[in-house]
């Protein structure tokens, strides 16, 4: 292994920027969820590198959880996106105007 | 591969009640609709039973499944707490779900569910299971937060929680992913083993560690990461706020301090100051922008955040270093007792900004308050009392609470911290005596003299029973409870 | 130094007194809306009844606490049930039980609507009032002290005035912000004075000097807001004018009294050396408060606005007397709690009488009275007299021994005391003249009826104490007087232990002109 | 020849990465995604992760965004034309975040690694990887598995009922 | 040098793959349309060459000559990426597919395996990874055409893939149980010496004769053949997401479709039919020959597969979109997990 773990470390920390980035400056809910998709992936990138670096694979367990619950967040996420768009036809943070964002 | 029986007996509790809901889900469609009560009926009865469990879990320490879980006395006294939220907030939807035409039992099952999260989340000793207890609590509140589909706000507070507990699921997550890069693991015992040696002094532990602080800063709700708190109380229905302010932060206050305890226990100076900033402005912010609310469920929702400073006192105490051990842990049971007592007077509150929608009024602004004390004068002396007592004032609990909680505070030195957090506090008796005003001092319009039904089911008024008897009891008597956080304090790793 | 207490005995005297009211509220819950007046009237002198025993049972040889209930209330930390009453709380209690059964009286047909809960607010702050002043534990007095905050809220906010909303929550807001402090300094305390609330025990700790100023401001903050001292006495007039009658009289006679017992108890005795340090600072304010009060209610039109300034003033001689620091000033101090209770509660009533007739407080409005209503214009007199301080009633006794005290402390502080009554007698005569044998106003003459059996029944009493405590004082002096000496050697200790260690620029040395023990009003005024 | 690879699919996800958050159309951000999604797998692969790599793609690509684009089509959204007014402090706060992170790894201090087992254990990463998770899954992480199971089933429930026509009717 | 030689080999072993596919493709082509008219009792396609038989070849001139439309409003670079995002995951699918025995030739001191192009030890999830990218494909074709019958046959395809895809790995967890492998070189080798040894019998433990069957009808789902067709419905959406296609484009999709067909049924084959293996082992022949032999029993078994494809299409009608949904959420997967815990219970009792 001629990569050092830094690389990856490097690399997850600015996807995650990314993703950070993503999820404070974009208004489309969507892209918010991607953002944070980003974000989890940044996340698996280091577990995954530095399980194999440490040869200690509970981090690959984890980012396997990491996935699992990702699925599950992405599932209630959409549904509460298509219900949020039968109400206001719009899935824009800012047409949110029932609640003081 | 033999099922490893003894585990499965330690966590017996959650397995109950994971299986009651379980059993909900399937019971409910062969139940008839209007025989729905008896599910929750059952998952009272499930809850009493886990009670008679964990009581038996006070002073001892059993670890189950390699580490990943551990019952012990901390986790017994919030599992303690969580079924006592769980079970009234489960009396306070029965009569509150019909109400709102939401009368589905899946709900039950959901509070079930997000309790199991919350118990996992408590007595969890490995930042995986943890953070699947979390993400098991989040995943249900998100869902129970819109469940007033019909109403767009409903579906918009859960929108917004979604987005930001996502949001701050990626932060947390990110920071364990470099904690367990530095650590080389995820259990909390061997990070602090090479948290509190090696890498004590590593830049990414600090990165880490302050990741996983805002991670939780946005669990508890903790000003800069408080913005979804409004929104989302206020658009959830009342019952599934009562149970995200209460039950929720509880949880997540029980693992921050695991965390932070166990964890980075021997790396407190990188911690508490960060704390204490966060503790000093949730204090501020959360009062100051109580003040201008004019809806009672986002005042309270900012009066709770304002109170998760207070409890972030406890921690900052239990992270304060040059000071006796005992005096951490005066910290520690602090905010245990401060949580506990908070419960129930938030509880009180909601439940009674619940009833208030029962009138045919939607019981949330201020102005649906007034001349409460002509028209309801036991609901409007209910109200006044947790408000007094939320206020802090005695003889009521939340005195208790902060008397306790300032203890510590000056105990180790920071009596500043407590002149501080006690101005807010009277700040605070502002707005919540605004509510009182309104109450006592406003003549009801004729058309709110018209809507003087209070229908209070049997149910809500034993939730609101409790309620009062929590807060007046622990306020005159607060002995037992006392006791028992000091019993079932988290033992803390020696300071460095 | 041991603490000499002298337990209760047999009944415990104390608990009855702070329980009955407390039942009272709970059956008065239960029961009809009708019947509140009665129930309400029975419990407060069933009170005032059990605390009688107080009285007649006191030793007044015994300087300590006596009555002492000690129950150990919260493990951890330690705190206790405890109560007792030594010779400056004792009057006080019964002035509270005194005084509650009249405020009950006072608004029997004044106040119409939501009996029942005034009467449980009532009923609730005699609890708290008689809690406070007679809690030995830190932590009790607190929660008594803080306690009283919302039935008085409730009482001046639901059945006040029409800006009563307003004064309610400047009440609240400032009496609790005042004892935000207070609750830190507890605490402190807690911790430096050897992890105990035990009033007793902390008082005998003795403190850093650099700690001793904070606690100090700290107390003050709590206690000078209660009082209330000079500048923070803004929310009093409000409170006051906005408060129903039965909540003034409880207000001024009961509420204001706190203040100047927690200096008595808490400032002087546990921080002797602060209390020297910042003696002058309060004696400034003191004065400043008798004038300033005094000018003010010079200055008013409505006659509660006129009585509340003139508590100022009256408050401001209290604690001028509680500084002075020997014998004299603080017995003249606790008397004149106690006399200030009467005699304004007493003005209180009176003008809540003129006010149930003509609905109007104004002086203006309520001229003449003297010829319409004979026999009220006569209590109003005696009770104005005896605000004035005229000799042969009773604050006359209690601002004498005060100046006493005060010119041993300093003339100039003394004379300038002096000029408040000479205020006071302006503004009470120039009341008097007004109100009493002014021209009655034609539209109010029809409204102007002459006491009932009821009102005059409820000020006989007071006019009695009036008159008792103004000619023979010698009873309730005797009370007071071993713990007030007790109160006086810690000064004593405390002047002798800063003379040690600097007596450069000390003024208090003054203070050992007249021998402590001497009791001046025995040798001078005494028939 | 690794660290070649390396850089190609580390230039590529920072690249999507960026494109996600950048294009202003949601379908292309997800396809976008999709890329980066297939290079990441392909890193784990290099990482001796297989088992995650094709989980990656499965759970990820196959799964997820299959979900997200059917609910972008199913919207019909437009294509967004602002960005939230934040997005200075959002940009500001991610250059920071990102400087912290590679200056923290780049100055090298940190004890990375160097703390616990040296990577002779990896032998057991590059054989036999799948086994050793499924191993690891229901022995040692049997509970974390349960409670993930029950994740999955609240968020099953719940997406019925959040969005099941006609629910709230039959049972209100 | 050692890398090189790898390559080359990997490349021809991919190219031949390749070629067999889309050779199988063609011939397909024809023969749907002649075992459809067969049983439907008439003659089929018999105008080009022999019986028709260059059929196949004169569509693909039409196809690729044919003008490439792209609609007006469409997305033109989604709508040009579609169809390859259709095709490559159909086709990537192969890699895995053991063809025939399990030998190891050294070529030129590289170890080579003839009939598996990778022998990876995820095989089972790295097909069913790529299957659920075939959904892409699908979903953005409908989308980019602009056209409403295109988008709803778009979304209606990724609803049922996503639903069925459920299906079809739940399923395969019984076969994995019982070989704890997910390589399907072992799984086919664990069925070795008879045909009760496949899977679909498993003689001394639990049949997974059910889940095969669960697994051929989520196969037709998966590759949107009758009756589970709705996706590309004529009468209802006027061929679906494809509407607008024509020429090559076109082509790929159809491509991608019935190379799905072959895939799934390999994958059958290889999972429940015991791969190359014969039914007995006397019909396998010498232990030299089993490379022919293997290629043989594979193909026939693929082949029969195909055919079942074909009859399926040829004898039942179309199901309604909720019914199809019902049926894959409320019928076939309530079996399949049924299925796997059985299997489990059995497993654990018979092999402990």
């Amino acid at each position: 292994m001629d990569v050092p773990v830094s690389y990856y470390v490097v690399l997850s920390g600015i996807v995650f920027s990314i993703g950070l980035v993503g999820v404070l400056i974009r208004r489309n809910i969507i892209i918010i969820l991607l953002s944070v998709e980003l974000m989890l992936n940044a996340t698996n990138i280091n577990f995954v590198a530095f399980s194999s670096y440490l040869g200690n694979l509970s981090g690959q367990v984890f980012v396997f959880f990491a996935l699992t619950v990702a699925a599950a967040e992405v599932a209630v996420g959409l549904a509460i996106i298509i219900a949020l768009y039968r109400h206001s036809a719009s899935i824009n943070i800012d047409d949110f105007r029932l609640l003081k964002w | 591969m033999t099922l490893p029986l003894a585990d499965l007996v330690t966590i017996l509790p959650e397995l109950l009640i994971v299986g009651m809901a379980c059993l909900i889900l399937v019971l409910d469609p062969i139940t008839p609709s209007g025989k729905k009560d008896f599910l929750a009926w059952m998952s009272l009865g499930i809850l009493g039973v886990c009670a008679l469990i964990t009581m038996t879990d006070f002073g001892e320490t059993v670890v189950a499944f390699g580490g990943l879980v551990v019952v012990d006395s901390y986790a017994a006294f919030w599992k303690m707490l969580l079924y006592l939220v769980s079970g009234l907030t489960i009396l306070l939807s029965m009569s509150y779900l019909k109400e709102e035409k939401i009368e589905l039992a899946e709900y039950y099952a959901f509070v079930l569910l997000a309790l199991a999260g919350m118990m996992v989340m408590v007595s969890g000793t490995d930042l995986l299971t943890i953070y699947l207890g979390i993400e098991l609590m989040s995943i249900t509140l998100y869902i129970m937060a819109g469940l007033k589909r019909s109403e767009a706000r409903s579906i918009e507070a859960s929108a917004k929680y979604f987005v930001l507990g996502a949001f701050s699921s990626g932060i947390l997550l990110y920071g364990i992913s470099l904690l367990f890069g530095v650590t080389g693991s995820t259990r909390l015992s061997e990070i602090s083993a090479v948290v509190n040696g090696p890498a004590s002094e590593d830049p990414l532990m600090l990165l880490a560690l302050m990741l996983i602080i805002v991670g939780f800063g946005f669990k508890v709700a903790a000003v800069p990461f408080h913005m979804w708190t409004p929104d989302v109380y206020e658009g959830a229905p009342t019952s599934v706020t009562a149970f995200m302010a209460v039950a929720s932060k509880a949880a997540s206050f029980a693992a921050f301090l695991r965390v932070l305890l166990e964890a980075f226990g021997g790396v407190k100076p990188n911690w508490n100051v960060l704390i204490l900033a966060l503790c000093v402005v949730t204090i501020a912010l959360g009062n100051l922008v109580a003040i201008v609310q004019t809806n009672v469920k986002r005042m309270l929702a900012y009066s709770s955040i304002a109170h998760a400073g207070y409890a972030l006192i406890g921690i900052v105490v239990a992270g304060w270093v040059g000071i006796d051990p005992d005096v951490s842990s005066r910290g520690i049971s602090s905010l245990m007792l401060y949580l506990a007592i908070y419960s129930f007077m938030t509880l009180g509150a909601f439940a009674m900004v619940a009833i208030l929608r029962k009138g045919g009024l939607e019981g949330e602004n201020i102005e649906d308050f007034t001349g409460l004390a002509k028209r309801h004068k036991g609901g409007a002396f209910l109200m006044l009392v947790f408000m007094i007592s939320l206020a802090g004032i005695p003889p009521t609990a939340g005195f208790i609470g902060k008397f306790y909680i300032l203890m510590a505070a000056v105990n180790a030195e920071l009596a500043w911290l407590a002149i501080f957090a006690l101005i807010f506090a009277a700040i605070s008796a502002f707005y919540y005596l605004r509510i009182v005003m309104v109450m006592y001092m406003r003549d009801p319009s004729p058309e709110q003299e018209k809507n003087t039904r209070l229908t209070l089911s049997p149910q809500v008024s034993v939730v609101l029973a409790c309620a009062i008897a929590g807060v007046v009891l622990l306020g005159v008597f607060p002995g037992p409870l006392v006791s028992l956080t000091d019993l079932s304090v988290l033992s803390i790793s020696p300071v460095r | 130094m041991t603490e000499m207490v002298v337990p209760s005995g047999g009944m415990p005297w104390l608990t009855l007194i702070l329980i009955l009211p407390l039942l009272g509220s709970v059956v008065l819950l239960l029961a009809h809306e009708s019947m509140s007046r009665q129930i309400a009237l029975t419990v407060s002198l069933l009170t005032f009844i059990v605390s009688l025993p107080l009285w007649f049972l006191f030793d007044n040889g015994q300087a300590g606490m006596q009555f002492v209930e000690k129950h150990l209330w919260i493990d951890s930390p330690a705190i206790h049930y405890a109560l007792g009453v030594d010779g400056i709380s004792m009057p006080l209690v019964l002035l509270t039980t005194f005084l509650t059964p009249l405020c009950i009286l006072v608004s029997w047909t004044a106040i119409q609507s939501r009996l029942k809960e005034f009467f449980i607010s009532l009923l609730v702050m005699e609890t708290a009032t008689i809690g406070v002043f007679g809690a030995l534990d830190f932590v009790l007095f607190y929660i008594f002290w803080e306690t009283m905050l919302i039935p008085m809220y409730l009482l001046i906010g639901v059945w006040g005035g029409p800006n009563r909303v307003y004064a309610a929550i400047k009440f609240f807001l400032y009496t609790l912000t005042g004892s935000i402090l207070l609750l830190v300094a507890i605490m402190v305390l807690f911790f430096e004075g050897g992890r105990t609330f035990d009033i007793l025990t902390l008082t005998q700790a003795s403190y850093d000097p650099g700690l001793q100023s904070l606690l100090f401001w700290a107390f003050f903050a709590a206690f000078a807001v209660k009082v209330p001292m000079f500048p923070f006495h803004t929310w009093l007039p409000d409170a006051h004018v906005q408060a129903p009658t039965a909540g003034s009289v409880i207000l001024a006679s009961v509420l204001l009294k706190l203040g100047t017992y927690g200096f008595l108890r808490f400032s002087l005795p546990m921080l002797p050396d602060a209390s020297v340090t910042f003696t002058p600072i309060i004696m400034t304010l003191s004065v400043i408060a008798i004038i300033y009060g005094a000018y003010m209610a010079l200055a008013q039109s409505d006659i509660k606005k006129l009585i509340a300034y003139s508590s100022v003033s009256h408050m401001g001689f209290v604690t001028l007397g509680i500084f002075a620091w020997n014998a004299q000033g603080i017995e003249g101090a606790v008397l004149q709690m106690v006399n200030h209770g009467i005699t304004t509660g007493a003005l209180f009533m009176c003008v809540g009488i003129i006010y149930e007739r003509t609905h109007s407080r104004e002086i203006g409005d309520n001229g003449g009275l003297a010829k319409a209503m004979p026999k009220y214009a006569t209590f109003l007199v005696i009770f104005a007299l005896s605000s004035v301080g005229l000799p042969g009633m009773n604050s006359f006794v209690g601002e004498f021994l005060v100046l006493v005290g005060v010119f041993a402390w300093d003339k100039l502080t003394a004379t300038l005391a002096a000029l408040g009554i000479i205020l006071a007698a302006v503004y009470i005569l120039y009341l008097i003249q007004r109100i009493v044998y002014g021209p009655a106003s034609p539209k109010m003459l029809p409204k102007l009826t002459d006491l009932n059996a009821r009102e005059f029944g409820m000020l006989v009493p007071l006019v009695v104490l009036v008159f008792w405590i103004g000619l023979y004082p010698k009873p309730l002096l005797d009370v007071m007087h071993a713990s007030v000496e007790r109160v006086v050697a810690t000064h004593s200790a405390s002047i002798v232990v800063q003379q040690d260690g600097d007596s450069s620029d000390n003024v208090l040395v003054m203070s050992e002109v007249l021998p402590p023990t001497v009791n001046v009003f025995e040798a001078e005024v005494a028939p | 020849m690794e660290t070649f690879v390396f850089f190609y699919f580390a230039s590529i996800i920072v690249v999507t990465a960026a494109l996600v958050i950048g294009l202003k159309n949601p379908i292309y951000s997800a396809l976008a995604l999709l890329v980066m999604f297939f290079h990441v797998a392909g890193l784990f692969v290099t990482l001796h992760a297989e088992f995650l790599a094709i989980i990656q793609i499965l759970v990820y690509a196959g799964a997820i965004l299959v979900l997200y684009l059917f609910v972008v089509m199913l919207l019909n959204l437009k294509r967004e034309e602002h960005f939230h007014s934040q997005w200075i402090v959002g940009l500001f706060l991610g250059c920071v975040l990102f400087a912290e992170a590679v200056l923290l790894v780049v100055k090298g201090e940190t004890t990375l690694g160097d703390n616990l087992a040296t990577p002779t254990a990896s032998i057991e990463l590059t054989q036999g990887n799948t086994e050793s998770i499924g191993e690891l899954l229901y022995t040692t992480y049997l509970f974390p598995f349960e409670v993930a199971s029950l994740i999955l089933l609240v968020a099953m429930v719940g997406a019925v009922i959040l969005t099941k026509k006609g629910i709230m009717e039959v049972k209100g | 040098m050692e890398t090189g030689i790898r390559l080359a080999l990997t490349l021809s072993q991919i190219g031949a793959v390749m070629v067999a596919v889309l050779l199988t493709v063609a011939a397909l082509t024809l023969l749907e349309r002649k075992v459809l008219s067969w049983m439907q009792d008439r003659m089929g396609p018999m105008e080009v060459g022999p019986y028709g038989i260059l059929q196949p070849v004169a569509d693909g001139l039409k196809l690729f000559f044919k003008e490439d439309i792209i609609p007006a409003g469409a997305n033109k670079f989604m709508f040009s990426m579609a169809p390859i995002l259709a095709l490559v995951p159909a086709l990537i699918g192969f890699a895995v597919i053991p063809f025939g025995p399990d030998w190891t030739v050294d070529v030129l001191g590289v170890n080579f395996k003839p009939f598996v192009i990778t022998d990876i030890n995820i095989g089972v999830l790295y097909i069913l990874a790529f299957a659920s990218i075939g959904a892409y494909g699908i979903i953005l074709g409908g989308w980019s055409s602009n056209s409403k019958y295109s988008l709803l046959g778009g979304l209606r395809s990724a609803a049922q893939l996503i639903s069925y895809e459920l299906n079809v790995g739940l399923s395969i967890v019984g076969v994995l149980l019982l070989s704890s492998s997910l390589s399907l070189v072992t799984i086919t080798n664990a069925q070795a010496g008879g045909f009760w040894n496949w899977y679909f019998f498993a003689w001394g433990s639990f049949p997974q004769a059910i889940a095969c069957i669960v697994f051929i009808i989520s196969a037709v789902a998966e590759t949107n053949r009758t009756p589970f067709d709705l996706p590309e419905a004529e009468s209802e959406l006027v061929a679906g997401f494809f509407t607008e296609y024509s020429g090559m484009r076109f082509a790929f999709f159809f491509l991608a479709e019935y190379g799905n067909m072959i895939l799934v049924s390999c994958m059958a084959t290889v999972l429940f039919f015991g791969g190359w293996h014969a039914p007995l082992d006397i019909l396998q022949g010498p232990e030299a020959l089993h490379g022919i032999t293997g290629i043989f029993w594979f193909s026939l078994k693929v082949a029969s597969m195909l055919f079942l494809f074909f009859w399926i299409r040829a004898t039942l009608p179309r199901l309604r979109y909720d019914q199809l949904m019902r049926f894959g959420w409320k019928v076939l997967l309530p079996i399949a997990l049924g299925n796997i815990v059985l299997t489990a219970i059995v497993e654990y009792v018979v092999h402990g």
